[in-house]
């Protein structure tokens, strides 16, 4: 058993739904969502008892591409994350009706397919095909499952996937370079690639549109708002649970190691860029009128802290980043399930059409809450976790780093509450809101359960992460 | 064992929680609130157990959980430490806490959502331990952190009053700013001696040689802005008089007796470093003596019951930090414990007149309550008399040891501090005259409904007003338990032994005579002259500005809230959208190329032909003629 | 050579069918028939052998294009049935014609001499004019017809002219001949203007920017099969045949030897970034999807045109660009004849709703697109891949990135047609399902997506 | 006899056919009428022929004119497949002017 | 270089060169410039005559012959007849823009330049032109190449006919729509 398996099953489940027809889809893709959970646990055992589950197999000669999919601790970690929140994510979408669900959540599996295989790629080219590959499932998602004006949501997501896809075309070029040095697309003879800084450089700025676009940093945000808004909410949890994380990851894994004296060079640059996100991030949030807008700044300005921690090329660093990419990742689907929750009974989004819902609802509020404080960093959950270790590392490079980025637990703290307490206090609202269902329990339960138990007990995710992270960070600083 | 005491101490409030979260709605209001009593009586308890054990060995106990947030050079485990200080904390902690738990029962016996009141109390209690048996500064920043959000919630906790949900938002984020103060100097600390552990943090600071001092003040800077966040200095107070929209047992325990002392605690434990910062110590001296004028003076006009007490507490600690910036630790802590006693008792006696008075709380719609209320009455005499600093009640020797500091180290800020105590007298029995003296204000319905509190009220006040009496006993000038009691944890020899010597005694008199006088001055002017303050549209010059707080609230509001406000509009109207049009602009760029390319193609043949030959024309010069 | 005659042969067949009276038959055996010649031709390959005087050379890279055609070829051919159900009368002359047609594309790429070169080109166009032209009652027929007419014997006779000139230089018209006397120093300038004048006719024929114009008129107004049969098997053609004319001749030693190469490269760069170009830009704001994807087709000239510059190299990556440009091409029309079919327009508004009344072929469109468009496991993505990566080696990385920069805006224009299909609401009931159609359809995208994973299988073949 | 050329210089046989199928590209590019335009298109033709034939002469060798063959024979085959189209045309729109051939455009 | 005659010494061949050279592009382009359809096709038969002439002048006899058959005799016959057919006689052709006769001169000038300027600028063939004195270009030589070496182009002639014969058909076969 090797790290393929969790991908067939995927694969094999997105076939399998969309052939179980309408009625019955939602219920398969949930049962192999789970098992391929179950196989990654599996996986993740055997990978700590040491037994080796990487493929290798030659795919095309010439040029030469491997089909190689390697699972260090970094990788299982982002598996981990994946197909533990794509359950979650199809049983939250258990109390929506979707016509043509079998295609909707086929795409789903293949979607989580495709980020499966991305955290797993160890070549370059097999990579960058999951990356694309995993574009095109949540094109189709946004745009035909997707709310809000027809034109409006064609134009957003058109937007968003030129754009995503205009940064990784960009990406193609470099490692197209790289296999021109290399002669081969493989990691390590990545990793071993002697570059000049100049060709760094532009390798360098190459990845870093694609993940910029990805992630997003500013100023290449501009797509992320609106497509959360306008995507089925489901959507927006694979977009901003899963797919970000993807920008972040190849960061670690394939920007730095491979051009690591243009990150050295202009690390502050980076920083500065990821920092300045965080704080336009948070401002930007305030005063949003959509809740999943607002939930779209928010992981912009939460985004932006992960990559500015990526880029310090520090332990701490990197760990922090990948811890707090897990975390958020958790967290962010645990909020845009709220605001679907909300949605399913108010039929609306705005902020200024809430209130009242704390009085009629006493669990949701509570599990609401959690989570919004879990965003905002609060200690004992997960997140607070991450963000130490990244504002520690981010300290260790510069002290009004640790500043600058800090503010977000103040900003932070500021729009979550405010949004809290439009949303969820004051009046009882004239509408009335029923308490969360027990499949809508449930998901948050989990997600909450996780968030706090890590939390306390982060232990087995640093000791997953940490090696993985210190062979990236050697050839970081081979020379 | 220890563990286990430990994990008792620490769990047991979380398991309050718990069962009140979960099973509190079905559980009745009653048992509930037994429950909840019940869980904290427990640390208490234990608390007992632990002081005991301290007292006797003399030595502190370590526990060690297991490894939590591993960072390359620091690794942080989640531990306890339970020693003197943080045993002493815990004894009042959980001590008043139970007392303000027993009487909750009864105060919020109406209240629907009683359970959930109790929720939050034992989970208060539970973070509030955490904060101070954390064995490192991280430890004690879930506890911080926990405390804040426990302050949150009890602020808000009559929800559907948008503005207390604003108080509770102000709280929570002022706190915040203080705690990015703090987690900046725990950066520092950290990359400095790579341990945020108190004792080996202690440890290492004393054995350490060519000390990073400029850097080391930087971080006792910015821990100290931690501490202002949560014990409400200047800058960062103005939460506190807000918070007294939560209910009024939530004032006396978090705002009153223990959440908002975390400050002066974390700085106390942290002695060894503020120590070497002496700048920061005059920092933390100054800002503490204004904070206790600035807050005194608005305490002069408020008409709020709560919001005097609310002013007093900011006022008071701001003596607590004066005596810190003079390296007075135990002196501090010997304030913290006397004000913990009499704030307690005065908010549970404003509780007791509010629950008595069907929530009414502005003073001048109270007053001769003295009859209807008597046990509440003589509580809250006492509790006066001890906060101003009338000989043998235990404010007198707690507030008199700060004084008597702060004359040693600086006159101005001795001035300052002495000013302080005046007004505190006055205003206490402004509060006093006014709500127990002469005739009801109230309507006549309220006046019908007058009575005492019930026996799970009278009794904490009881209980309290004799510790505020004798609560000064522990440290007694010239012969103080307290301070052998802490002697351990300082570094350096203790300030507060001072020999009682003429100047001490003249001091001690002048001390006397300004709180005498400062009651003079209210008795004449609010019984004499049987004053009531002003209607709120009539009040004019100094006593605006000072009703008003010095607008502070309102230049806060103009300097960072607004601007931020308006930033994020600015933001999300042109920024936003301009970004987006940018990006959309390459498209429209494409497409009105395509648009006017469309032209082109006319359909003409002879215009293809032409091109055609054109395009012949060029390559072929170009390749056999351009050389 | 064989496969030559059989496919004359096979003409001749189908000629014979109508008057036997045997047109029910006449598609189903035209297509064993091209099966046939299609295992004739495998059996051909690998084999390198010149017949009749080196009039017909067969190398690996004729057969390889050979198949290729001969698969495009079928794939018309069935599409004709239901294309053609109103002409019953005409339909052998149709099939025959479209059967001459792959004889003269098969003797553009295995052309030993000049002369067969000629007429095979000449075969090629002469039934494209007709095909295009063939809808006679249909205005807009007639007028792509005569416009490719016109301007196609413009470009014939400028290639004639070339010819004339090599002969004027050689002496011959035998392409070894010509291969061998290439790099003698003596030689006239009538060779490089004459190689350049043919590279130039050409050129037109694959439809280069600014060579390009009649591409997108002819094909809007050709009924539809025509125009699937021109943007995917004549463009195929051109190209390859381009490629075996500049490699067949050794053009580029000969160039270098004059000094002429590196103009030569500069033409073939600006020539290849302006198709793509304007190609993209263009097909941005085309509501016909016909036309659309005539400008599309000039983009994809302008990449294929790349190769090019590494000749020596790139024979595997332009018949695997070719394959996967050409198949996705058939499984697009496919969807374009069966949406079209009763419509007398191929505006994209009758694309509205297919998501919904027809999935299957909804889905091979999109396939199709998103081929074109080079997303990944889809050939397109590989063969952009391979053309990139041959590209970087030869060191045109700027090229490159422009050629980036086109596909990015290239997705704008495809993705116009996903959101039709998907987001719209249908406004036509669409009924039938055609066998031929969905067969082509389904194993066309099959064949593009087996060779988007298994690039090896046609990559290697020229290697 | 010598070589005709001798006399006459290969270069002016070039000369006159560039100018004569300069005179048709001219021809096709100024004319409207289709009819002319497939005329000029002849002329083109022509004159690629006549160069054939001296270079066939200018190599003595006879390939050149064989080729001149294929040319015709492709020239009539134009001619028959262009005429009927314009027939065609013409009975749709009864004009024969390319400049009336302006529908599809854009 | 361009090898100016000498007139005064010129030899008959090259009057005669160069008269047909003359006739030839008057002719040309006097087809081009005639409005009358008809005149244009008279002045074209009238070029290719002289194009003949060429032919005979480089002692290709029956390529002339061929020449004068193919084009005079067929297709030059299609052109009258399709203009009779089309009522062609008088001049209708709408008035030409100026801008399109401009951008043919234009074009017309610089191909003209850029061409005649390229073999200018070329070597000139030095030496004498040989002559093999064989026969290379008689009937017999020439039906030998045609059907022996290139016998393969000229069956693949026919089918070039062949498409353009069922081309043309299918172009002008009336049918019976929907049958």
């Amino acid at each position: 058993m090797n790290v393929s398996t969790i991908l067939i099953i995927l694969l094999i489940g997105a076939f399998a739904t969309y052939f179980s027809g309408d009625k019955l889809a939602s219920k398969v893709a949930l049962l192999f969502s789970l098992v391929a959970l179950g196989c990654s646990i599996v996986l993740l055992n055997n990978y700590s008892t040491g037994e080796n589950i990487s493929v290798i197999n030659s795919w095309i000669t010439q040029p030469k591409i491997s089909f190689a999919l390697n699972a260090d601790g970094l990788g299982l970690a982002m598996v981990l994350l994946t197909a533990a929140l794509t359950p979650i994510i199809i049983f939250s979408s258990f109390g929506n009706e979707y016509k043509n669900a079998k295609a909707f959540y086929g795409l789903i599996l293949f979607m989580s397919f495709a980020m499966t295989g991305t955290f797993l790629a160890s070549d370059g080219l097999l990579y960058y095909i999951f990356w694309e590959l995993a574009l095109i499932p949540i094109y189709f998602i946004a745009l035909i499952w997707g709310n809000g004006d027809a034109e409006e949501r064609r134009k957003a997501v058109v937007k968003f996937f030129i754009y995503t896809l205009a940064g990784s075309l960009f990406m193609l070029t470099a490692f197209i370079y790289l296999y021109q040095k290399a002669g081969s697309f493989l990691i390590e003879d990545l990793y071993k690639l002697d570059l000049s800084a100049c060709e760094q450089l532009w390798i360098f700025l190459a990845f870093f549109l694609a993940y910029a676009i990805k992630i997003p940093i500013i100023p290449f945000h501009t797509w992320q708002a609106n497509v959360y808004q306008k995507a089925p909410t489901v959507g927006t949890m694979l977009l901003s649970g899963i797919m970000l994380k993807m920008g972040l990851y190849s960061v670690i894994r394939w920007q730095l190691p491979i051009a690591p004296l243009a990150a050295k060079e202009y690390m502050d640059i980076f920083i500065v860029l990821g920092i300045a996100g965080v704080i336009y991030g948070s401002i930007v949030a305030l005063r949003q009128k959509d809740l999943k807008k607002l939930l779209a700044y928010s992981s912009l300005a939460h985004v932006g802290l992960i990559a500015a921690g990526s880029y310090t090329l520090t332990l701490d660093g990197l760990r922090g980043a990948v811890m707090q990419m897990i975390a958020h990742g958790f967290v962010v689907v645990g909020l845009f399930f709220a605001a679907e929750v909300i949605f399913r009974r108010f039929e609306t989004r705005e902020i200024e059409a809430m209130g009242g819902i704390r009085t009629q609802s006493p669990k949701f509020t509570s599990m609401f809450l959690i989570l919004v404080l879990a965003s905002v960093a609060l200690p004992s959950t997960f997140n607070f976790v991450g963000e130490f270790t990244v504002l520690y590392s981010l300290s260790q490079v510069n002290i009004w780093f640790a500043i600058l980025g800090g503010t977000t637990i103040i900003l932070g703290a500021y729009y979550m509450l405010r949004m809290f307490q439009h949303v969820m206090l004051g009046e009882t609202n004239s509408k009335t809101f029923a308490d969360v269902t027990l499949n809508e329990g449930i998901s948050f339960a989990v997600i909450i359960a996780v968030l706090l138990f890590f939390g306390f007990y982060p232990k087995p995710i640093t000791d997953l992460i940490t090696p993985s992270l210190e062979t990236i960070l050697q050839v970081i600083n081979k020379n | 064992m220890d563990t286990n005491l430990a994990l008792i101490l620490v769990l047991t409030p979380l398991l309050g929680f718990l069962v009140n979260v979960f099973f509190g709605k079905s559980l009745g209001k009653t048992v509930s609130g037994a429950i909840g009593t019940v869980a904290v009586a427990i640390s208490f308890v234990v608390s007992l157990l632990l002081f005991n054990q301290i007292t006797s060995t003399g030595k502190g106990i370590e526990v060690t959980l297991f490894d939590w947030i591993q960072i390359s050079n620091l690794k942080i485990n989640l531990g306890f430490l339970l020693d003197q200080l943080s045993v002493l904390w815990l004894l009042f902690v959980t001590g008043i806490g139970s007392l303000i738990h027993l009487y909750s029962i009864s105060y919020m016996h109406d209240d629907e959502n009683m359970h959930k009141f109790f929720a939050y109390l034992n989970l208060f209690v539970f973070f509030m331990i955490t904060l101070v048996i954390g064995s490192n500064l991280l430890v004690l920043f879930i506890g911080w952190e926990g405390v804040g959000l426990c302050s949150y919630l009890l602020i808000g906790f009559w929800h559907k009053n948008q503005d207390y949900n604003d108080a509770a938002k102000k709280a929570f984020i002022m706190n915040r700013i203080g705690d990015l103060g703090l987690l900046i100097g725990m950066f520092i600390i950290g990359t400095m001696f790579s341990t945020l552990d108190y004792a080996t943090l202690k440890t290492v600071i004393a054995g350490a040689t060519n000390l990073n001092l400029p850097l080391l003040s930087l971080a006792a800077l910015c821990l100290f802005i931690g501490a202002c966040g949560k014990s409400a200095q200047i800058p960062l107070y103005t939460w506190l008089p807000d918070a007294m929209a939560g209910p009024t047992p939530v004032s006396a325990l978090i705002h009153a007796a223990t959440m908002v002392t975390a400050g002066i605690f974390m700085v106390t434990r942290l002695n060894f470093v503020f120590d070497l910062a002496t700048d920061v110590q005059t920092v933390i001296a100054v800002i503490g003596a204004i904070t206790s004028l600035v807050a005194a003076t608005i305490g002069l006009v408020q008409n709020d019951i709560k919001k005097v007490l609310a002013y007093s507490t900011v006022s008071q600690l701001g003596l607590m930090f004066l005596a810190l910036g003079f390296g007075a630790y135990e002196v501090a802590v010997f304030h913290v414990i006397t004000h913990a006693f009499f704030k307690a008792c005065l908010f549970l006696g404003s509780g007791s007149v509010i629950h008595g008075l069907h929530g009414e709380q502005d003073m001048r719609n109270m007053g001769g309550l003295r009859k209807a209320m008597p046990i509440t009455f003589w509580t809250m005499l006492i509790s006066s008399l001890a906060i101003s600093g009338v000989p043998f009640f235990s404010g007198f020797f707690s507030k008199d040891e700060i004084l008597l500091t702060a004359f040693h180290h600086s006159i101005p800020l001795y001035v300052v501090g002495s000013v302080a105590s005046i007004m505190t007298a006055f205003y206490m029995f402004r509060l006093m005259f006014l709500t127990f003296f002469k005739e009801f204000r109230g309507t006549e319905e309220q006046k019908h409904h007058l009575h005492e509190s019930g026996a799970l009220i009278t009794i904490p006040l009881i209980i309290l007003a004799i510790l505020a009496t004798f609560g000064g006993l522990i440290s007694l000038p010239g012969n103080s338990w307290l301070n052998e009691y802490l002697a351990p944890l300082f570094a350096k020899a203790t300030e507060g032994e001072h020999h009682l010597g003429t100047t001490e005694y003249t001091l001690m008199g002048v001390a006397v005579l300004g709180g005498l006088l400062g009651i003079l001055i209210a008795y004449i002017k609010y019984f004499k002259q049987d004053n009531v303050p002003e209607a709120d549209e009539n009040i004019t010059g100094l006593s605006k500005v000072l009703y008003n707080k010095y607008y502070v609230d309102e230049v806060y509001d103009a300097v960072f809230v607004a601007p931020v406000n308006s930033l994020s509009k600015f933001f999300r109207d042109y920024i936003e959208t301009g970004l987006s049009a940018l990006v959309f602009g390459l498209g429209k760029i494409a497409n009105e190329i395509a648009f006017q390319g469309k032209k082109l193609q006319t359909g003409s043949i002879g215009l293809y032909l032409f091109v055609f030959v054109l395009g012949l024309c060029a390559i072929v010069s170009y390749i056999f003629l351009a050389q | 050579m064989n496969t030559l005659i059989a496919i004359t042969g096979l003409g001749i067949f189908c000629l014979l069918f109508e008057i036997l009276n045997l047109r029910k038959a006449i598609i189903p055996i035209t297509i064993l028939g091209l099966i046939g010649v299609l295992a004739l031709n495998f059996y051909e390959f690998g084999t390198e052998q010149s017949y009749y005087n080196n009039m017909v050379a067969v190398s690996k890279f004729s057969t390889a294009f050979s198949s290729l055609f001969i698969v495009l070829t079928i794939f018309l051919v069935a599409l004709s049935h239901n294309f053609y159900q109103n002409h019953p009368t005409k339909i052998s002359d149709y099939v025959a014609i479209k059967v001459f047609l792959l004889a003269g594309a098969v003797a553009m790429v295995s052309f030993g001499n000049l002369a067969m070169f000629f007429l095979g080109i000449e075969i090629l166009s002469i039934a494209l004019y007709v095909l295009a032209a063939s809808d006679r009652l249909n205005i807009k027929s007639n007028e792509a017809g005569m416009k490719y007419f016109l301007m196609g014997s413009f470009a014939s006779g400028i290639i004639l002219f070339g010819i004339c000139l090599i002969y004027g230089a050689m002496g011959s018209f035998d392409i070894s001949e010509i291969h061998e006397s290439a790099l003698s120093a003596e030689l006239p300038i009538w060779f490089p203007i004459g190689l350049i004048l043919m590279i130039i006719g050409m050129l037109f024929k694959v439809a280069a920017v600014p060579f390009h114009f009649w591409a997108p008129d002819v094909y809007e107004g050709s009924p539809a099969l025509t125009t699937a049969l021109m943007s995917t098997l004549a463009k195929v053609v051109a190209i390859a045949t381009l490629f075996k004319l500049i490699s067949g001749m050794n053009v580029i030693s000969s160039l270098e030897n004059q000094d002429l190469l590196h103009t030569f490269e500069v033409i073939v760069v600006i020539i290849s970034i302006a198709s793509m170009s304007v190609g993209n830009i263009m097909a941005l704001r085309q509501v016909n999807v016909k036309r659309m994807l005539a400008f599309s087709g000039i983009s994809h000239a302008g990449f294929m045109l790349m190769t090019l510059l590494t000749v020596s190299a790139s024979a595997g990556v332009l018949l695997y660009y070719t394959a996967a440009y050409a198949l996705s091409g058939i499984a697009a029309f496919s969807v374009i004849l069966y949406v079209c079919r009763d419509q007398d327009n191929e505006d994209i508004t009758n694309f509205h709703g297919l998501g919904k009344t027809n999935p299957l072929l909804a889905a091979i469109l999109t396939a199709s697109l998103l081929s074109m468009a080079g997303i990944p496991i889809f050939s397109g993505f590989f063969a952009k891949l391979f053309l990139f990566n041959q590209t970087i080696q030869a060191g045109y990385i700027g090229l490159v990135i422009v050629a980036v920069i086109n596909s990015i805006i290239s997705v704008g224009y495809y993705f116009k047609l996903i959101i039709a299909m998907y987001s719209k609401e249908p406004n036509q009931e669409r009924t039938g399902r055609p066998f031929l159609i969905y067969a082509a359809a389904v194993v066309s995208i099959a064949l593009n997506i087996i060779l988007g994973l298994f690039p090896s299988l046609v990559l290697d073949l020229l290697q | 006899m010598g070589n005709i050329l001798n006399q006459i210089g290969i270069e002016n046989y070039i000369f006159l056919s560039v100018v004569l199928f300069c005179i048709g590209i001219f021809g096709v590019l100024y004319r409207r009428n289709a009819i002319i335009v497939f005329m000029s298109i002849e002329i083109m033709l022509n004159a690629v022929n006549l160069l054939f034939v001296a270079f066939s002469t200018y190599h003595q060798d006879a390939q050149g004119q064989v080729f001149v063959f294929f040319s015709m024979a492709v020239a009539a085959a134009e001619v028959a497949v262009g005429l009927a189209i314009l027939v065609s045309i013409f009975r749709n729109i009864g004009s024969i002017s390319i400049d009336n051939l302006k529908n599809l455009k854009g | 270089m361009i090898h100016i005659p000498d007139f005064a010494h010129a030899t008959t061949v090259q009057v005669i060169f160069c008269f047909l050279a003359f006739i030839t592009v008057i002719t040309a382009f006097l087809t081009i410039f005639s409005r009358n359809p008809i005149h244009s096709a008279i002045y074209l038969v009238i070029c290719f005559f002289s194009i003949a002439g060429h032919y005979l002048l480089l002692n290709s006899q029956f390529l002339a012959v061929v020449h004068i058959i193919v084009y005079s005799g067929a297709i030059m016959i299609l052109f009258l007849f399709t203009i009779m057919l089309m009522n062609l006689n008088e001049q209708r052709e709408v008035h030409r823009p100026r801008i399109t006769r401009l951008g043919a001169i234009v074009s017309f000038c610089l191909i003209l330049i850029v061409l005649i300027t390229i073999f200018i600028n070329s070597k000139p063939i030095v030496g004498e032109y040989d002559s093999t004195g064989e026969d290379f270009q008689s009937i017999k030589v020439l039906g030998k190449i045609l059907l022996d070496e290139y016998m393969v182009p000229f069956e693949f002639a026919s089918v070039l006919l062949l498409v353009a014969m069922i081309g043309t058909v299918l172009l002008s076969k009336k049918e019976k729509l929907n049958k």
